[in-house]
């Protein structure tokens, strides 16, 4: 079976603002039962808009409108729904239905999160459970589920490196990580307040215990390293690693954007790691919502503890309870309002419960095997950045057809006129031209033929027809797309 | 097994052509003391029945706001607002919520478009020229902005209302902590309950980056915008807005035009359920001067190889995957579909709708506090102007009345003591156009009672 | 604004069966928790499949399998959220979304049908209040919700006008139906044992007493006639019609599947109407489906009161009861199992309530005003099947065009070009190549103008560029669709 | 207004083209006396927020089966089965929904190939060659057979299983009605449960039309389906078996297989929910020879102008829009977004699935059926095997056990007295796969103290 495209017509669809017009109506709220409040009488004028003023073009337009809108702007987006999305990095697997279902149930959507604690008592066991249940998966002592997305619990986590270097009365103020780290991993690293110490990574894609005793000292609060790492291979030499900056009273913060690839499989206690945030949104199975709500829950080792974000969940018998800041001295504080985002937690829960830990494995099993499936197929056609097996993707340069002329960029717009969502592309920074694949557990063997099959052809196309890559993509709504443009005349909102 | 579609023959094509004979040998490249000898120790995976079956249950554990569970006057940063049914069935639709940020414009233009259009509806409502795509939340987002009025001034000493959310000051201080903790705090005026404009001039010191507001302020008094914008300028550091309650901007004088230099806060008022407190919808809106110090992803509107008007993410190299250590934040995946759901919202109440809701909501509340105030249990705390929440004293102890309250099923409110020591037996209470006339008058009767 | 079609790509997709591949396994039921039942060991062998029976090449395949399976079939189809949907006679309006969470709550879609009535008094109630709105819209003295379409509301009221003949002693073997009728009513006909006598509508499309009065007798049970009619006119004549067909001691039958033009406006009975049918899915909102669900309400008075099919809903105090046969002995009896499509009626229910009596009339207003704006704006381009003045649909012939070679379907098909669902065509039958428009009053004065615009191009086009009609659609995913070939040559259903 | 999408300058400018001066001149066609003068005597228009609650409310003064509602052990036509997730997530896809009978199909592709999908999916359980898109339910679905069989044999007598359900006997004398009420009907065997061979043998007279029996029959009884095939086919008649509970396919020798010549039935187990009985999904499948005698909607393959594999309704010569009063039926709208819903189910089943979950059904019914009988309040009332569904026989009044069983918060089954005067305290009881073995022992131990 050959995954194509065929032609079809999407509807075609103006800005919401150039679809309005004066007067009309759309859902309007609930008349008010109670007298009317005049805000003149209470409220100063110079605090209130003026009358008549139309908010600078906000849209007027009908119910039917806006459902048409949406509808037809959905089509134009290629989700994980819509075919495969080897997305490197990102762990684009299915999103179970049944989660969504759960996450809608009124009792979780219906919760203040002020409410007392005795009429959440559900929710309270849920993340209690779910901070359990990462502990188990990781190894870590003790998880805070407070940070939103995944760059938000690296940056919790260094906020509690950096307390607990404090608290010791002996604040360290670098952090060393490798070159082929995620670009959060640097970013997280200043916000915190540390200086970055870049290493480079071997010849093998891998972290050698010399470059890291090389730069390690005890002005070096962590090393942070990502495992599986993003060239997708296991960092064998961890544990070695891991006693080198221990032995300097340093720490280990793991990245664990990856954990797909070693859920059930290993623990990152393990391997030496002190502190690592889970991305939800990538291991756990939920939605990435087209740029989020994900949730990036951080896990430490019994020494981080103490510097958790407040509110902490307890269990008290059969109650589970909140423990504030007062009961918590050295806690960071806050990374955000509330607990975190909850409704992710439930779908990440929901998975968790659906696999138990023989499901988890056994995805984790399967993602490695379908990576390096890909990785075998394609090695003759698409240069390996590295000849060792693979964990949970596969990276592969352009050097192969570089030489016709063909950017990576091309090879990936081709894919489009194949019916895939493109690999993350020109990451990690140290692979020229990266082509970074991962197909994750949840494809059928037919999908990743039909993608091998697919690439092949491009990489045929490449020597013989190389144009037919640099016009891709050919078949969509819009052709490529002046990205320098934007950035050059920028147009960042519609005005009237 | 769940959601794996190999069957166990595709998983025996697979192993030959990798030239391996057992999944176990390709679990080699893990090194053997760091492999997990038995399994995990979880609960057995359940059926799909089952799983539905144990979430129904764990839901049922709680009390949630709404038809047939709790009545709620409960705000302070999360408002229980009636969320229109096309909300739901176009976010949901998949091609929208399973795909990922949108890095191949080709085929993402539904997401950027909705993106764009969201930036804009921000923008028109705050009355500022640019808004970026979504931070994770209010709390967040005004640290972020806390940290960008650094960089544009280029100074250090930040102010805080007393009047600002405490979780929102709380995790400001986290933010900063490990940079410089030079913050100080404005005091608010006992008496009206909004920040005292003499209290934060003094606390600007000479050179201060900012001056932080929120508006309507944590205890629902609105501030004098122009006036605390007047003094932050006039030290030439930046006013910056923080807005928990969105729907206000529907009646009230946009930032904008009230000498705001960036407007954050959470929109989770449109579009986005309590949900226990998150996912929420952290925004930021600024001028146009200050671009390029944002954080957070900006679509932008440009042309595609046809000229054809298209969408893309831009400006990233103020962003993490481009600039790394230097980037203006590190975020990365934000809060996307929130910012659709708001988006859908917001334009399915249109120009007229959003305007109605503001003065629905205004209406509520002013009925409410007169009920409640009515009962002589309770006294007005502040006496500046409101919009939907307020704050009441109480003759009687907070405590005791709200759980005297909650057996009635209602949620009367929050007892600020939780944050302001000196506010006892205060609580901040809010309404919305869920709560109906017949809620509110039970509420006044049952805290009569109380 | 014009409404255009864009280039996109559909993703393509092979039938579920060849997706399957053996071993493959999806939403796996639970395990049961009870002793495993040995079939054999109860059953005897014959009457069970044999082992390893493949059931004639059932699917296999995995939950992503399905879910991409019909998310890509989905985005082939057009539906009303996907655009202007003008098909005639069937009242494509804006299917409230609300509507379909009411009609998903759980405190409805969980009920048996015989569960005792003290447990569902919520549907009983919703069911009886129903019923009476359907009876001050129409002027009806009674109302059964159980029919499940148009045709079948049709039949019902065609049994119980026989049955009431018979009820008299006088059984009556014949309905006259005018020749613009829907083909239902016919077949509805023959099927509750009548015979069909066709009557012709006059040169102004309506019906003319004098037919009726030439062709009427005692032999005929009633006159079955669709007002406003299947051209889109209003019947001026009825109550002199009904006066003739009563004088003889035969009832009217109205099909009400054109309900849509006359709500809040004018009520059947003030026309002398005995029996009507609703079609809940077009006039009350509820979505088509894809070819159903629908529902057929049927509306009597008094005298065909007593032979409506059973269970009635009675209201006894507050509580609500259904009634049965032994205490309606002249009942026809059941045209289903159980009480109808209960969650149609559901969003039926929530559509009144939402309008109000303001709203369905304004409904009903704006929907003749959009097609008179369409007629007006048409007529000089297409041939006005009749020149007056139309109530919720305007019907046109194609006769300006059928000189340039073109017909009808080209036109239809060309629309699709557009990004337009094609109206009816070639009904009703006596109007040559009929184009039968029904714009409803959902739509925007935006989309209305858009399709006008569009059919003046073609009609333009069809003089100077016959070929892009008769080639049309050109942007679809399948081009013309060769419908002899599926009659002469069947495949009716895949084989391995 | 909701839903309306014309402001009132669009109203005057549609006016203005018109040449009409106010829209009450646009409704100048009506005759005058016809006019309603006043307005509909209705409730008052809701906002959106409004008709919600009252929704809710409406929803919430029944009583429903399934988690925090009723533990049901009804059955009789309508079945309580998991329905998983996938199936409302993609049916409530608005492409699907929204859309209308597939008359055009080069942009119906994606109805016309489900249906197709779905219609093979009838053929693989049933054994048959061909099916049809759908009917409106079993009962209709089984009038529609007998009338076919009339038409394909030329012949009048018609004799009905007395174990059909009552609902859909009755259905078929509505329908034969008007025409010819030649219906007989035979006998059940009391102590096995099954239609008597002999007496369905007598009642057909010489020519018989069609038999028309339920397999599993109405109380859950298991029909020797090849004996009565032979009985009526050695009078050239057909046979017409109903299944109900299509669920047993998985297990059960397909009808195709044991001579049925129609088969018809409900596929509401799968992919539609109870609700309150409709709508449901009246199903028929029959052989190759038949099929142009066959009422309702087929979608058969064929190709484009390309060549490409396409799909379209056809046959409708057959069809009323075409024949009109020569039409096979009157059918027009039909189930097919049930149809659908029972594809996505069946699909995401699997062949595995879809036997498991029969195998479950086995199980559960016979174990309930045991714990029951353990009780001694009740003794099996047949002798036949079954599937999911059985009768016992109470020493107590039936009435009575249920009301107090309701109490307990247990459909503890049917009261056959209600179809069957004879059976007095006889129940008709089922399990599925929802009714977990703490359910089946809670409803044992509760019936033994009822
Ligand atoms: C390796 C790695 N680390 C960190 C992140 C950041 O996670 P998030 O986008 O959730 O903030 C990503 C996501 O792209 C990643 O791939
Ligand atoms: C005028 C008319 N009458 C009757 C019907 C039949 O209604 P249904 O399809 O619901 O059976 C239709 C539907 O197409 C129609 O347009």
């Amino acid at each position: 079976m050959k995954q194509t495209t065929d032609k079809g017509f999407f509807m075609d669809e103006p800005l919401i603002f150039e679809r309005s017009s004066v007067g009309k109506k759309g859902v309007e709220p609930c008349p008010s039962d109670v007298p009317n409040h005049d805000a003149a009488s209470t409220i100063p004028k110079a605090f209130l808009r003026d009358a008549g003023d139309v908010l600078n073009g906000f849209p007027e337009v009908s119910e039917l409108d806006v459902v048409r809108h949406y509808t037809r702007l959905s089509q134009w987006n290629f989700g994980v729904d819509t075919g495969f999305y080897p997305l490197g990095s990102c762990t684009m697997k299915y999103n179970p239905k049944v989660n969504e279902d759960a996450a809608r149930l009124s009792g979780f959507t219906g919760l203040h999160p002020y409410q007392s604690e005795a009429t959440c008592q559900g929710a309270l066991e849920l993340m209690h459970d779910l901070e359990a249940y990462l502990c188990e998966i990781s190894g870590m002592d003790a998880v805070t589920l407070q940070p939103s997305a995944g760059a938000h619990g690296e940056l919790c986590g260094l906020f509690m490196i950096a307390a607990y270097f404090k608290d010791k009365g002996a604040p360290r103020h670098k952090i060393i990580i490798p070159d082929t780290a995620h670009g959060t991993n640097p970013a997280s690293s200043a916000l915190a307040g540390f200086k970055v110490v870049p290493i480079k990574s071997g010849a093998n894609g891998l972290l050698s215990p010399e470059a890291v005793k090389a730069v390690m000292d005890t002005d070096t609060a962590a090393l942070m390293l990502t495992n599986p790492n993003t060239i997708g291979l296991f960092e064998r030499d961890i544990k070695e690693i891991a006693r080198i900056v221990h032995t300097k009273g340093g720490l280990i913060y793991c990245d664990g954007a990856n954990m797909n690839a070693v859920m059930g499989l290993a623990r990152l206690s393990d391997m030496g790691v002190d502190c690592v945030q889970f991305n939800l949104h990538k291991t756990f199975s939920t939605p990435h919502g087209g740029g989020g709500p994900g949730s990036g829950p951080v896990g430490v080792v019994k020494k981080l503890e103490p510097f958790l974000p407040v509110p902490r969940i307890r269990k008290k018998g059969k109650r589970f309870t909140l423990v504030n800041e007062i009961d918590r001295p050295k806690s960071i504080g806050r990374m955000k309002a509330f607990y975190g985002n909850f409704s992710i937690m439930v779908r990440a829960y929901a998975y968790i419960r659906r696999l138990g830990a023989e499901g988890l494995r056994h995805a984790a099993t399967t993602a490695i095997l379908n990576a390096n499936y890909i990785r075998e197929a394609l090695k003759a056609d698409y240069q390996l950045a590295y000849d060792t097996p693979c964990m949970h993707e596969a990276v592969f340069s352009d050097k192969f057809q570089s030489g016709f002329g063909v950017s990576t960029m091309d090879i990936a717009k081709r894919l489009i006129d194949y019916g895939f969502h493109p690999p993350t592309v020109y990451f990690p920074l140290v692979v020229h031209g990266a082509i970074m694949i991962e197909p994750t557990e949840t494809e059928s063997l037919e999908t990743l033929d039909a993608f091998i099959s697919a690439m092949r052809s491009i990489a045929a196309e490449a020597k013989t027809e190389p144009e037919l890559l640099k016009n891709a993509p050919s078949n969509t709504r819009v052709s490529r797309v002046d990205e320098t443009k934007a950035a050059r005349e920028p147009v960042l909102r519609w005005r009237p | 097994m769940p959601y794996v579609s190999l069957s166990d023959k595709d998983v025996e094509r697979i192993l030959k052509t990798i030239g391996l004979d057992s999944t176990e040998a390709l679990l080699g490249t893990l090194p053997d003391d760091l492999r997990i000898k038995d399994k995990l120790d979880l609960p057995d995976g359940l059926a799909e029945q089952e799983l539905m079956a144990l979430m129904q249950g764990m839901a049922a554990k709680n009390f949630p706001v709404g038809r047939g569970g709790l009545l709620s006057f409960l705000g302070a940063g999360a408002y229980n607002h009636y969320i229109p049914s096309t909300v739901a069935h176009l976010a949901g639709r998949s091609e929208f919520y399973t795909a990922y940020t949108p890095y191949q414009p080709e085929i993402s233009q539904g997401t950027l478009q909705a993106i764009f259009e969201y930036q804009t509806l921000v923008c028109q409502m705050t009355s500022m020229d640019v808004a970026n795509a979504s931070l994770y939340d209010g709390a967040s987002a005004t640290a972020e902005a806390v940290l960008m009025a650094r960089r544009v001034t280029g100074r250090g000493r930040v102010v805080l209302s007393g009047a600002l959310h405490p979780e929102y000051r709380r995790t400001i201080k986290t933010y900063l902590n490990a940079a410089s903790e030079d913050i100080a705090e404005a005091l608010f005026c006992t008496e009206a309950g909004t920040t005292l404009v003499e209290a934060a001039q003094a606390a600007m010191g000479d050179e201060p980056a900012c001056l932080v507001i929120q508006h309507p302020n944590f205890f629902g008094c609105l501030e004098d915008v122009s006036a605390l914008a007047e003094a932050v300028h006039r030290k030439k550091g930046l006013l910056i807005v923080v807005v928990t309650e969105p729907v206000s901007l529907g009646l009230l004088k946009p930032p904008g035009e009230a000498g705001c230099d960036i407007v954050v806060g959470d929109n989770q008022s449109f579009g986005n359920a309590l949900n226990f407190g998150g996912p929420y919808l952290g925004f930021m809106a600024t001028k146009t001067e200050f671009v390029r110090q944002m954080p957070g992803r900006l679509i932008g509107q440009t042309v595609d190889r046809n000229g054809s008007r298209a969408f893309c993410l831009t400006f990233s190299t103020r962003e993490q995957h481009i600039r790394r250590e230097r980037a203006t934040s590190n975020i990365c995946t934000n809060h996307g579909l929130c910012a659709l759901q708001a988006a859908i919202h917001l334009t399915s109440l249109g120009l007229s709708g959003l305007k109605a809701l503001s003065e629905v909501n205004l209406s509520k509340a002013h009925y409410l506090r007169q009920r409640l105030l009515e009962t002589k249990v309770c006294h007005a705390a502040f006496s500046a102007p409101l919009f939907n929440e307020f704050t009441v004293r109480l003759d009687k102890d907070a405590d005791a009345v709200l759980k005297r309250l909650l057996k009635k099923g209602i949620l009367a409110g929050l007892d600020l003591s939780r944050f302001y020591p000196a506010l006892t037996n205060h609580l901040l209470i809010a309404a919305t156009e869920l709560n109906s006339k017949d809620d509110i008058d039970r509420f006044a009767e049952e805290l009569s009672r109380a």
